[in-house]
Formats: structure tokens, C-alpha cells, sequence
């Protein structure tokens, strides 16, 4: 059976791939964070050009701060979003 | 005792000092953000990840009570569209000791600077946008707090 | 701008902040101290020195604008009787920086605490008196500001 | 001609001298702030028992808090005091 995850976007991400979220299968050669994106940007050029720098994304997993090379285990929910800038 | 609050509205900084004093403790700091006149700005748009907001900030203020003796934390933090002057963010401390309610104050804004889900963009006079660079001088403030503690 | 307040008068802390904030620096940070309820404590007798309290803090104040670039800064005290829950001190300061707000809003407090001549007497239900001593971990604090800067 | 120099007391100090100020003049032996001291305590026991243990003793001369060891030069008023204890 496939799983889906939700991928949701803010700010500039969010700006320049013009829209909020994302659905996606997850197949069997992606594990992590970074395989999601890699994913993406084989997908559509667009993730390409917006992920180019990866330097500048962060990522939450289920609404938690995780490193690209965590892995997806069962979450439900990615974030993929600029360095945050509150306060 | 905890509140964090996340939204539009704007808030009284002495009202809420007035709620944490009243805990009893005998020391309350407070820091307040408010929207800084740089130039050209007309307002800063303050975007944030609902579903992850609240409870990013909750587990700053559970940090800060693990390693301060704390009465009363609260977190304010608005999001909309802010007008130059308006106010952004409040945390406030309440303690038997002055210099755990201002290390404790401090904590949490450095940490929420670094972790909490919260995005500005600058509105400018001629009519252009810009999103904020993270500054690295406050990665290095959170920073400090790990060798710290 | 440096304000200091030395007299018997309550203050609304939020009402400092407020005029620390029109000041445009984005960054106000605050301590408030009030008469903690210790046990059978009814109330302080503050006493002071006249002739040389404004001039103490107005110093503490001026050390701290030549330390961190701040756009205002108010120090009020209280002196008289004060019953529990009473607040007693106030310091507010103003910056761009908010860790220049925190940092002169903590030295200000320490220093206060060391130099400033104020001397509290506590008045307890069974109608005794002591006068507070002083404690170890303020003179600690005042010193570490040495090391520091 | 003789200089006179106020003094002071507060908090404890004064209570347990039982006045708030003296005046003193100030003779060719008395130079620094400690002099004071050793003067007054010679002058009634009521002082030498309450500056007994001159730890505990802090100095002003004209609003400037001073060591025990300072002139006093010109300064017309001498405050003497526990450690502060506002805030």
C-alpha cells in the first residue's frame, strides 16, 4: 500500500513555487528529507530552480525541526520553509 | 504556568507583567518587539505555520522552566499584517530570583528568534516586498545558550 | 534619554514601556521587583539617601548608555513603606538590538542592587524589624559585569 | 581655621546610634575617612560599639561612595551606612 505525505510550503518557498502544499506518494526509494526533495525536483523544474540553494531550506517533520537526512519514518506532514525570522 | 497566545490581536505589555507579578514572585522581566521604522518600510507581514506555532513555542517555555526557577512564562507573539511601531512579540518572566525571570526572558527570545515557525516580510513605500534574512547574530545568541547550560 | 524617578509614588510598568517604545527602537526590555511575600512579612520600610540616590542611578543609567547603544532608558524606585506585593523598582531600556535592552535592562538591576543607597527594612506580623543584609550573589553579579566589559 | 564636615548615618547605623547626623571638626590628625571613625569612636563608647566590626560599614564623602582609606580633601559631608540593599 502507498502511503501519502503532505507537503506544505511558507513563505518565499511557498511565494515562488506558487502554492501552499503538496501531495505525494511515497515509493519505496524514499526515506528521508532529502530523498523528498530530490523527488520534487525530478519531478518539475520548478523545484529545481526554488530548491537550487538547499543551504536555505529548513525542514519540520509533523511539525517538528529536522535535518535533511532524518528520516520520513511515519509522518504525516512535511515543511519545507526559509530560515525562520520571528520575533 | 504557561501561555502562549498566537494571533492578530495586540496585546498590553503591562497587563500581562500585572498578570505574571500577581503569581508573586517577586521579579518580573519583560522584552517587547515592536515594528522597527527602517526607511521606506510600511509594515512587515508576519506569516507562521499554524499547525506548528503554538506548540514550537510551548517547548521553549518548558526548556525555560526546566532550567529557571519560573512562576509564570508568557509568550505573545502576533501575525498579520503589523504597521510600523506596532508591537510583534512580548515574553515575560516571573521569579523569586531577578536574574532567572531576565536569563529565563532572554532564553526565550533567542531560542524563538532560531526555532519558532514564524516568517517576516518587509512592505515597502514603493509598493516592493522582501522576505528577512535570518541574521547570524542570532543563530550565534542561541548558540551561546548551549554552552552555557 | 535617561529618566529617574526616586519617591514614594507606584508606577504602571506598562506605561514606561509604552513611552520606551515610542521611542521607535524596536527592542524594550524590562525588570519589575516588587515586595515579595515572605512568610510573616507585612511590610518594607524603604529608606534612602537623598542628597545622592537620583545621581547614584542617574550614573548606573549613563555607564549603561556608554556600554550599549540604547535610545532610552527609566529607573524608578520607590521609597517609604511598602506592604506585600507592593512593586518596588522599575528599569526599562530601549535599543534596536534586543540584546542590548536585556543586557543594560540586567546591569542597570545588578549595579543598582550594589551602589545605589537604598536600605530595606522588613516589618513582620509580630511587629519585629530587620533590616535586610546583603547578599553575596548581588555583589557576584555586579563583579561579573567587570569581567565582561 | 577649622573645617567642619558633616556626617551622616542611615539604616542601622543610624537607629543604633540614636541620631541621623553629627558635625565634626575636622582637626590636622584627620585625614582620611577612617580617621573619622577612630576619632568619633574615641570621642563617646556608643560609637566604638556600633562601628565595632567595620566590615560592615560603607562610606559616601559628598555623594560618592569612597574606601575607608580616602582623603577627604575638601569634601564637606560624610555618609556612613550598611551595604545597600535596594532593588
Amino acid at each position: 500500500m502507498t502511503r501519502k505525505l503532505d507537503i506544505v510550503y511558507f513563505a518565499w518557498v511557498k511565494e515562488r513555487l506558487g502554492k501552499t502544499e503538496d501531495g505525494l506518494d511515497i515509493l519505496a526509494d524514499i526515506r528521508t528529507v532529502e530523498d523528498v526533495i530530490d523527488h520534487l525536483c525530478r519531478r518539475d523544474e520548478i523545484y529545481h530552480q526554488v530548491f537550487a540553494d538547499r543551504s536555505r531550506l529548513r525542514f519540520a517533520l509533523d511539525q517538528q525541526l529536522v535535518q535533511p537526512d532524518t528520516q520520513l519514518a511515519d509522518a504525516r506532514e512535511l515543511a519545507i520553509f526559509p530560515p525562520v525570522t520571528g520575533g | 504556568m504557561i501561555k502562549i497566545s498566537v494571533s492578530p490581536a495586540d496585546f498590553s505589555a503591562g497587563e500581562e507583567i500585572q498578570k505574571i507579578a500577581a503569581l508573586g514572585g517577586g521579579a518580573v522581566a519583560s522584552f517587547t518587539g515592536q515594528v522597527r521604522g527602517d526607511g521606506e518600510l510600511v509594515a512587515l507581514e508576519l506569516e507562521h505555520y499554524p499547525a506548528m506555532t503554538e506548540q514550537a513555542l510551548q517547548s521553549i517555555a518548558e526548556e525555560a522552566a526546566a532550567q529557571w526557577p519560573l512562576h509564570g512564562i508568557t509568550v505573545i507573539h502576533r501575525v498579520g499584517r503589523l504597521a510600523v511601531n506596532d508591537q510583534i512579540v512580548l515574553v515575560c518572566t516571573g521569579s523569586d530570583h531577578r536574574q532567572a525571570a531576565i536569563s529565563a526572558c532572554s532564553f526565550i527570545m533567542d531560542k524563538l528568534k532560531t526555532v519558532a515557525p514564524f516568517w517576516k516580510k518587509e512592505i515597502w513605500q514603493d509598493g516592493s516586498e522582501s522576505w528577512v534574512e535570518e541574521r547570524q547574530s542570532d543563530l550565534d545568541a542561541a548558540a551561546d545558550w548551549k554552552k552555557r547550560t
